[in-house]
């Protein structure tokens, strides 16, 4: 039991560390498809800590609609506009100066704040068998329905709005 | 847990399930149909038949979905309100996109979409739901935003809108996130049981605030505002000035009822957040020389009135005496009054603005009292009342916020708010001074007034009725907002 | 006597007129003028033939109470709904305020028929809008409604003056409504204060409540009070160091609008002190009495001395209201019985005889077309009824015994002197110069060689100017000898002011004795039909410094 | 009874004839004006006639006989009525008011016959006669002020009647003003009274202060404070000093003015008013012995001036502050009956003096300097013989009316214990002086005039006898200014002073012990005989300076031009007030309260705080940079805040404690 | 046994570093991204608690998120398209036509 603790926890550090390091290379990389790729790594890191829970339905969407889809979204955007390396400028003096140190602190803030509050000690023992996949559909077409249909109107919504914006005028 | 929802389930969210249906309705007709006035019509019908779908709820109010939503008279209020504020923009509306060349099925079709969303939210009895309802709004408010797609202006109000008012949403959800840490579920009913002390809840009830405090534009989250509504095509405008923001504020209000430790958390935060907010919009609008964005300006202020308010709530919440019930129905008599005005005041500039939106400096509206005698005194008239003078609702709406912020002895905010209503009172009367007292530029005073089509007429019509009425007999709508029952218990 | 809600009328028949005037062709002038001063001389009429009834000499109280519960305010305290009453109500000093606004209406509606040129219509609407909201001021005594009409006048008030003003109109214009909200908006914030306290906006119910002790507003409660309603309407007499709105407004308003607001609005700042300063918080008033006392005597003489050196005739008029209104705020707070006579007295007299004076600097403005004093200089030559009728008007306005002015002064300097003999003394010296800064501007103005030659060949009154002044004068004189028909009937409403300011001598202890408040809080009319409120103990601690 | 029961009508008819004359005259030849005018005056000479007749038989018990007509003025408690009411004091200026007037008002239809104006003239006239007679009737203080300022107002207009000549219209303006500045006090003084006695009727006032404790001399109580506020008032309508100012000036109007204001009438209102209140002066010593210092010093002062002034008028002018100073010094010294019989008898040769000089200036065509006369006593005999009459009466010859009223007020300064023994001595010696220079002056005044060559342009003016309109009235003062003093004469002789003991019921004295009357006597008789010296000394010296060596007055001016300059120049008394009053508080107001204070402090300051906020919003629009980093920035730090607020809200709530 | 404070953390620093890059990056793409990374830290959060309090509920939730994000990309990159086009440029710094 011991080292299965140990090598759970273990594969949480890589994987965090991994996701760190990801998110941190999505801020220093000047390409965009660089971006990109570190976020995807981000992503696949998050989807092992899913899985590590034992939320393997959402570990799966995780990789298949976020890595999937989205990401993918992405990159075809940023080839369409064959978007070059992101340009340093310093217009704004206030994100210049004080930008970085800010949003630092309220990382700070919030990590330190966790981190001290009681509740997240209180850490129930990890087993995968709880919150099957078949629960989730349950409760996501009977308690949820309401939500979900209306995320159907969202999906909607967002195609009409990729028409209305992106198309390209007729006239 | 009822096996599938009932038809009393659906017929208590029928007027989002309506205005959904039509805006889907619209879609599909938009290639068969080629006529606007048949479209437009749809439209209407579609808003107004939300407003008519209330008529379950209106008899027999209570939960619905198992708790999701809410079908009690707070929620139908502001279903009445988003519906009415929705008929109003697609009236106004269907001038302006002729003018502007623009297709008018999608407009409408994404207004629906957005009111549905509003009504959800304020509806919303739980956290998911809420949030489905707010990205409903606030993503078809993004896209309405660039509705004007080749102009430069209307695009970047979009993306700024977009960029910031997800982020703004990512700080609501991870607030959400911590919160259901803390308490196990994100139904606000639910969420009593939460030892208010603790750290997460705070911190999550904090990182709420700051998303809703971004839709409703509290400074410094106003920061957004001035540059959106100038960007964005004036009826959107009008939609957003009434509708998203009420519907924020429609949940901050249910928070407030249900969670007990945000009202012990939120005191200082609001009254911090009311006094700059004020301040940010009153100053800010000082010097502006383009109308539409003195009028953003002056919805932020307003919405520094309301967050005034949401103070009072917070204490009033714990007398015993006289309990929240008045401030809620202030703020409530605040929000429609509010609506009516802004949305008559863009209608009006909206028209007036003439093709790509080109008459908006002060300059332009030199004479007006002269040329348009009509247009100028309705343009005063919501000024007056933006202005808070009396016979207008705007004069009541803010005086009760004033009443309430006596009443809990928040006597420096109300002198506060009283010192800005002065500011503000320069820049309402500065509009009207040029409205009357500047003679046009002789281009300006050769040109034609242009008549404005029926259906926007019929718009200020009603804003300008609902204006003076809600200003000399508002007992009925009062009596409405002071119930008991008002969220239903 | 007819019977009915007459002050109802009263206040909207203008209303009706300016509607009715919206429907005439806008460039038929005529019927345009000819309409306005129907309705306007209508109104004045019926304000005398109604209030002169229905207020009986001697009566005490007030009369021809209307009352309608208005807008639910929702509950407050134990009552479980209470209300915005539209109350209305007159007694002997609102009766001759009401009457001196119709009649200045009229007034100023003759001296505009043809002075107006533009936007003829729109002008005459306003007018009668702005009667509507001052005779609403004074005869409401539901706070609420009196905020609501006090706020109303200020719009036509404003487009008079920035509309058809002069040259430097539009600062004027806005000067005028932020000097004015500014103080208002406090006012409104006093009045909800007291809302809170007491549970009801009704001013009569308050004031009872407050006597018999049901009520009881603690010191610091009350001084925060008392400053909220004073500065708004020191701002609105305007009491120095407030004033310096008045002669931009004044200079720049067209005559109608001068005559209005030295005639009207200015006494709506003394009204309400007399109305709501002094019964409301008599404690307070009695504190700050020694320093208004000082500001108010500041002003006299101040305002006097700045008229005195003005080169710019209409200004000079302006100041002198400043000084003489700064006598009307001494009287009040004398608190004699004689001097608040005397200050409402004065009130009516400088509306008459300062109205009287504006008129006659506007008949010399449409003849020349400015107001410095250096352009005039010999003018009793070619106009030597304007002139008699200036100096009669002047005379007036400088207290000479036998004309109204005297009598109004007199009986202030004299109440006061018999509780501040200082006071009074440092007064009376305004009387001095105001004989200074009237006589030497009215030499400089008509008499000596004719110094400019567009003087030469100046028209004298004309048939209708003659009976505006004529009226004027009249008056002023029939004021001035029969002063007692006036003040027999405001004598009741004065002492009553005085006796509000009693209060139960356990109402000034630290904790009330805590019986609930009856229905005391409302008109005996109504008593049945509404819950009661509770009587609260207002703590400034829990007000103010949490 | 008639009459008195409706004593209104006296004043009522002037006040009449004033209104038609001013509304309708305008249009109306002179013919009828006049008759208006004099009718009016006449019929109420008629009535008081009649009044006083049935005044005389009343018994004693119903006197002073008090008319209630209406309240004029009530609040509170106090209540001021339009009551008139007759006693021997009002019937004495109740004669010389109407009968002067009347004869005034004649003499003026001849005066003026050529003016413009005419019928204004009559009409201001007229009002002034209304007014006067309110101020001599009236029964109560507050009235007696509504004609103490109306005949201010008369004569404001009168003076300005030539309101083309700048000079009219100033010295009307500063007649006013001067006489505002005595009212402020004595309106403060009424106050007092009303504060004291509650009431301003003057039978409650005098009854309620008789039995009063007198204050001690020195002691300011409230009848020593009332009685100088009074007299404050009293100064500045009768032209004392410091307030003497405004009547020298008020020359500039029409000689009839001249006479009936500015000689018999208005200006002894202060004079009637001390007398009147003298149940309240009796019982402040203080302000009994400032009346007779301030009207002493006021006699001398402004007879010296008079020695030097060559504008007949101003010399008149003069001479009358100089005879008003006799009044109240004959007051002070409480011979309250003294004084008013000067006044009486003023008012007659005063009036004839100015209406002779008036029909010297219409003989010469308008000329007023004397220097430019000479030699017309034969040309105008009338006048010339007329004057003389008048000028042996105030230099105080017997058996003209001067002398007597003159003496019996030196009789009691000599008298006077009040303020120490040697005082009485030397008011005596001071008002013996004067007399001195009256004489001088005045003689001075005949022989520049009358005597000597002529120094006038016979070809330019061609000098005429004035019309009967004005002769006849001259010859009935002339009469009354030689019979006028008689009343007292049979005290000379051991008999009674009719006229104190007329008055006596009213201002007591009178009937004092045989045995002081004595000794009493024959003290009068030495006064007597001295006063007439010195009359004779300055006769004697006019004659020698103006018609023996007639080069000699310029050459003493030279010799002592300094003196003469200062006289000549009324000791600068004018530019000083100008100096240390007028110009600083135009200034002051000017610079200081108006430019500074109104603009700069107050304006400014709101302008400051208006410009400070737009440029506060200036400030808050650049924070919109337009800028989404910036933004997102924005909404980072009220993130911040947000948290930080709520995580330390106690915290919060102690520094926001205050505010909330 | 992993203790559900360290995903909490993890979450945290996730969501802080998403703040910091949405300041810091200056291609609007980029920006995005940085949203979804943001969205993926709650995402985080919330299962760290639907696990830790055996509730399936939060991962509901995060599937909504999901599909919602979805959206948000699909409106937010026709958005990017749009203004991209007009300006030709990606640098948000360059969009501030709308200031003051």
């Amino acid at each position: 039991m011991g080292c299965a603790v140990t090598a759970q926890l273990a594969i949480f550090f890589v994987l965090a560390t991994l996701a760190v390091l990801g998110a941190l290379s999505l801020i220093f990389q000047r390409h965009p498809i660089h971006n990109a790729l570190s976020l995807i790594v981000v992503m696949i890191a998050l989807a092992g800590l899913y899985l590590l829970m034992g939320a393997e339905f959402v570990a799966a969407v995780q990789i298949i609609v976020y890595g999937g889809a989205i990401m993918v979204l992405f990159v075809f955007v940023i080839m369409l506009l064959n978007a070059g390396v992101e340009e340093r400028t310093n217009v704004s003096k206030l994100a210049g100066i004080a930008g970085i140190p800010l949003a630092v602190a309220l990382l700070g803030f919030l990590a330190a704040a966790i981190a001290r509050s009681n509740e997240s000690a209180q850490a129930g023992l990890q087993s995968g068998t709880l919150a099957n996949t078949k629960e989730i559909s349950t409760m996501l077409f009977r308690e949820f329905v309401y939500p979900f249909e209306l995320t159907s109107f969202l999906i909607l919504v967002a195609i009409l709005g990729a028409i209305v914006l992106a198309q390209r005028e007729k006239s | 847990m009822p096996a599938f929802p009932n038809t009393s389930d659906l017929l208590r969210v029928l007027p989002e399930l309506i205005w959904c249906g039509f805006g889907a309705l619209l879609m599909l007709l938009q290639p068969l149909v080629k006529s606007r006035q048949v479209l437009t019509t749809v439209a209407v019908i579609g808003a107004l038949g939300g407003i008519v779908g209330n008529f379950y709820a209106v008899h027999n109010p209570g939960a619905a979905f198992g708790g999701l939503v809410a079908a009690d008279p707070f929620s139908i209020f502001f279903s009445h309100l988003v519906g009415l504020v929705a008929v109003l923009v697609i009236l106004g509306a269907d001038s302006y996109l002729r003018r502007e060349g623009l297709a008018d099925a999608e407009f409408y079709a994404l207004v629906l979409f957005a009111t549905a969303g509003m009504g959800v939210l304020a509806s919303a009895q739980e956290l998911l739901t809420a949030f489905i309802g707010l990205e409903m709004s606030s993503i078809s408010s993004y896209i309405l935003a660039g509705y004007r797609r080749d102009a430069l202006k209307s695009g970047e109000s979009s993306m700024k809108y977009f960029l910031l008012g997800s982020f703004a949403t990512a700080f609501f959800l991870y607030g959400i996130a911590l919160v259901y840490g803390v308490t196990g579920t994100t139904n606000l009913l639910k969420m009593d049981s939460a030892e208010p002390t603790s750290t997460l809840l705070k911190l999550g009830l904090a990182l709420i605030l700051i998303g809703l405090g971004f839709k409703v534009a509290a400074a410094p989250f106003q920061i957004w505002t001035p540059d959106v509504y100038e960007g964005a095509p004036t009826p959107v405008t009008a939609l957003f000035s009434a509708g998203p923001k009420a519907a924020a504020f429609a949940l901050l209000l249910r928070i407030f009822a249900d969670v007990h430790a945000a009202t012990q958390f939120w005191f200082w935060a609001f009254w911090i957040l009311a006094a700059l907010t004020m301040f940010a919009g009153n100053l800010g609008a000082l010097l502006q020389t383009n109308v539409k964005r003195l009028l953003a300006y002056s919805s932020i202020a307003h919405a520094g009135y309301i967050l005034v308010a949401f103070a009072a709530v917070t204490t009033l919440a714990k007398d015993p005496e006289i309990g929240a019930g008045p401030a809620y129905a202030a703020i409530l008599f605040y929000l429609l009054t509010y609506a009516l005005v802004k949305v008559g005041a863009f209608t009006i500039v909206s028209q007036y603005g003439g093709a790509g939106e080109k008459h908006l400096q002060f300059d332009d509206f030199a004479g007006l009292g002269e040329r348009q005698p009509w247009v100028a005194a309705l343009l005063s008239l919501f000024l007056l009342s933006l202005l808070g003078l009396p016979v207008t609702a705007g004069f009541l709406g803010k005086f009760y916020i004033f009443k309430v912020a006596v009443d809990s002895h928040l006597i420096w905010l109300a002198v506060l708010m009283a010192v800005n209503s002065i500011v503000g009172a320069y820049y309402y009367v500065r509009l009207i001074v040029v409205m009357y007292m500047r003679e046009p530029s002789a281009e300006l005073a050769a040109t034609v007034p242009a008549r404005f089509p029926l259906s926007v007429n019929v718009v200020l019509a009603i804003t300008a009725f609902g204006t003076i009425f809600l200003g000399l007999f508002p007992s009925k709508t009062l009596n409405y907002l002071l119930q008991a029952n008002l969220l239903n218990r | 006597m007819p019977a009915g809600p007459l002050l109802s009328i009263l206040i909207f028949l203008p209303a009706l007129g300016a509607l009715a005037l919206l429907f005439l062709r806008s460039d038929d002038h005529e019927w345009i003028r000819r309409l306005a001063f129907a309705v306007s001389l209508a109104e004045f009429i019926l304000s005398l033939w109604w209030l002169l009834r229905g207020v009986p000499l001697g009566g005490t109280g007030y009369k021809l109470e209307e009352f309608h519960q208005w807008i639910a305010l929702g509950p407050h305290g134990s009552a479980p709904q209470t209300f915005i009453n539209y109350h209305l109500g007159a007694d002997g000093i609102s009766l001759f305020l009401v009457i001196l606004t119709t009649f200045l209406t009229v007034v100023s509606i003759l001296c505009s028929w043809n002075s107006i040129g533009k936007r003829v219509k729109e002008f005459f609407v306003m007018l009668l809008m702005l009667e509507v909201g001052v005779v609403g001021v004074f005869l409401s005594l539901d706070l609420f409604l009196f905020f609501l009409f006090w706020e109303v006048m200020l719009i036509p008030m404003y487009f008079l003056i920035g509309i058809w003003g002069h040259e430097r109109r539009i600062y004027a214009a806005v000067k005028f409504v932020l000097y004015t909200m500014a103080g208002s908006i406090l006012m409104l914030v006093g009045i909800l204060w007291l809302y809170n306290a007491t549970g009801t906006f009704d001013l009569p119910s308050i004031q009872r409540a407050l006597q018999d002790g049901t009520l009881i507003l603690s010191r610091g409660t009350e001084t925060l009070l008392f400053l909220a309603f004073f500065v708004a309407f020191a701002i609105k007499v305007p009491l120095f160091p407030f004033h310096t709105w008045l002669p931009d407004a004044h200079v720049e308003a067209p005559t109608a609008g001068s005559v209005m607001l030295a005639g009207v609005l200015l006494k709506m700042g003394t009204y309400g002190m007399i109305r709501f300063c002094l019964p409301l918080f008599p404690d307070a008033s009695r504190r700050f009495a020694p320093a208004i006392a000082v500001l108010a005597i500041i002003g006299i003489i101040y305002g006097a001395l700045v008229a005195l050196v003005q080169p710019n005739l209409k200004k000079l008029v302006a100041y002198s209201s400043v000084s003489h209104l700064g006598f009307v705020v001494l009287g009040i707070f004398a608190f004699h019985i004689v001097s608040i006579q005397g200050a409402v007295f004065q009130m009516l007299a400088h509306g008459v005889s300062t109205g009287g004076l504006f008129l006659l600097v506007g008949m010399l403005y449409d003849r020349r077309h400015t107001f410095e004093i250096s352009q005039f200089g010999g003018l009793s030559t070619p106009l030597p009824r304007l002139a008699a009728f200036f100096l009669f008007v002047a005379l007036s306005s400088l207290g000479l015994p036998m004309l109204n002015g005297f009598v109004g002064e007199f009986l202030i300097l004299l109440g006061t002197y018999q509780v501040h003999w200082s006071w009074a003394a440092w007064a009376a010296t305004g009387v001095i110069l105001s004989a200074c800064y009237l006589l030497w501007s009215y030499q400089r103005v008509f008499f000596g060689e004719i110094t400019v030659e567009k003087n030469k060949s100046l028209p004298d009154v004309s048939v209708r100017e003659r009976w505006i002044l004529a009226s004027i004068a009249v008056i002023t004189l029939w004021m001035g000898i029969g002063s007692t028909f006036i003040t027999g009937r405001t004598a009741n409403a004065s002492q009553s002011v005085l006796d509000q300011m009693v209060r139960p001598p356990r109402a000034y202890e630290a904790v009330a004795p805590a019986k609930p408040m009856p229905t005391v809080l409302l008109p005996a009319t109504v008593a049945a039909s509404q819950g009661s409120a509770t009587q609260k103990q207002i703590s400034i601690e829990r007000l103010g410094t949490r | 009874m008639l009459i008195l029961e409706h004593l209104w009508i006296i004043p009522l008819l002037p006040l009449l004839g004033s209104a038609v004359n001013g509304l309708l005259g305008g249009k109306w030849p002179n013919k009828i004006v006049n008759s208006v005018a004099l009718g009016a005056t006449g019929l109420s000479f008629l009535f008081a006639v009649e009044a006083v007749r049935e005044f005389l038989r009343l018994p004693s018990e119903q006197i002073p006989w008090v008319q209630k007509y209406f309240t004029w003025i009530a609040a509170g408690d106090f209540r001021a009525g339009f009551d008139l009411q007759i006693d021997q004091l009002t019937v004495v200026m109740l004669m010389v008011v109407t009968g002067v007037g009347f004869l005034i008002h004649i003499y003026s239809t001849g005066y003026l016959a050529h003016e413009g104006g005419y019928y204004r003239f009559f009409s201001y006239l007229n009002l002034f006669m209304f007014f006067m007679l309110i101020l001599v009737m009236a029964a109560n203080y507050v009235l007696l002020f509504v004609g103490w300022e109306g005949v201010g107002l008369c004569s404001y207009l009168l003076i300005g009647f030539s309101f083309l000549k700048k000079s009219a219209a100033d010295a009307g303006k500063k007649a006013f003003i001067v006489n505002r500045i005595g009212d402020f006090g004595f309106m403060l003084g009424m106050f007092l009274l009303f504060r004291t006695f509650g009431s301003l009727d003057f039978v409650t006032v005098f009854s309620k202060a008789a039995p009063l404790q007198p204050d001690a001399l020195g002691q300011f109580g409230i009848m020593t404070v009332a009685c100088l506020l009074l007299f404050m008032g009293a100064t500045g309508k009768s032209a004392q000093l410091p307030l003497y100012v405004w009547l020298p000036d008020a020359m500039e109007g029409p000689t009839p003015v001249s006479a009936l204001i500015h000689a018999a009438t208005m200006v002894t209102a202060g004079v009637y008013v001390v007398a009147r209140s003298h149940v309240l002066f009796t019982h402040a010593p203080t302000a009994m012995l400032v009346v007779a210092i301030v009207g002493c010093a006021t006699a001398i002062f402004a007879a010296t001036i008079g020695l030097v002034q060559t504008d007949i008028k101003k010399v008149l002018a003069y001479s009358t502050v100089s005879q008003l100073g006799y009044m109240f010094l004959a007051c002070g010294v409480g011979a309250f009956s003294a004084g008013i019989f000067h006044l009486m008898t003023h008012a007659f040769f005063k009036a004839l003096l100015f209406l002779a000089a008036g029909s010297v200036i219409h003989a010469m065509g308008g000329e007023q300097d004397m220097r430019r006369m000479g030699g017309l006593s034969k040309k105008i005999k009338w006048t010339y013989v007329t004057m003389l009459t008048a000028t042996l009466a105030i230099a105080g010859f017997p058996p003209f009316a001067g002398f007597f009223s003159k003496d019996s007020i030196l009789f009691s300064a000599f008298q006077s214990a009040n303020g120490g023994p040697n005082t009485g001595h030397i008011l005596y010696a001071i008002g013996l002086l004067t007399a001195l220079l009256t004489s001088f002056y005045m003689f001075r005044l005949v022989f520049l005039t009358f005597f000597g060559k002529q120094r006038y342009d016979e070809h330019h003016v061609h000098v005429h006898e004035s019309p009967w309109s004005m002769l006849g009235p001259l010859v009935i003062l002339a009469v009354l200014s030689t019979v006028g003093g008689w009343f007292a004469a049979p005290s000379f002789w051991g008999g009674a002073d009719y006229f104190s003991n007329f008055l006596a019921p009213v201002l007591g004295g009178g009937g004092e012990s045989a045995a002081t009357e004595t000794a009493a006597h024959s003290l009068e008789m030495i006064l007597a005989v001295v006063a007439i010296v010195t009359a004779l000394i300055g006769f004697a010296i006019a004659f020698w300076l103006y018609i023996r060596r007639p080069g000699k007055p310029e050459a003493l001016a030279k010799s002592m031009k300094g003196a003469y300059n200062t006289l000549l120049n009324k000791y600068y008394i004018d530019e000083l007030y100008a100096a240390v009053i007028v110009n600083p508080l135009m200034w002051i107001s000017t610079n200081v309260l108006w430019k500074f204070v109104d603009v700069a402090g107050i304006d400014g300051t709101v302008n400051g705080v208006a410009s400070s906020a737009t440029s506060l919003g200036d400030t808050i629009r650049h924070a919109q940079s337009g800028n989404t980093r910036s933004y997102a920035v924005w909404v980072v730090i009220g993130a911040l805040v947000i948290i930080a607020v709520i995580f330390f809200w106690p915290a919060a709530g102690i520094v926001f404690g205050r505010v909330r | 046994m992993v203790p559900t404070s360290y995903y909490l953390i993890l979450s945290a620093i996730l969501f802080g570093l998403g703040v910091v890059a949405f300041v810091f990056k200056r291609n609007v793409i980029t920006i995005f991204m940085s949203i979804e990374l943001m969205l993926n830290a709650v995402n985080l959060a919330f299962v760290a608690f639907s696990q830790a309090r055996h509730q399936s509920d939060g991962q509901v939730f995060v599937l909504f998120v999901i599909v919602v994000a979805a959206a948000e990309a699909a409106v937010g990159l026709g958005i990017i398209i749009l203004t991209a086009r007009n300006r030709q440029s990606l640098n948000v710094e360059r969009v501030d036509l709308l200031k003051l």
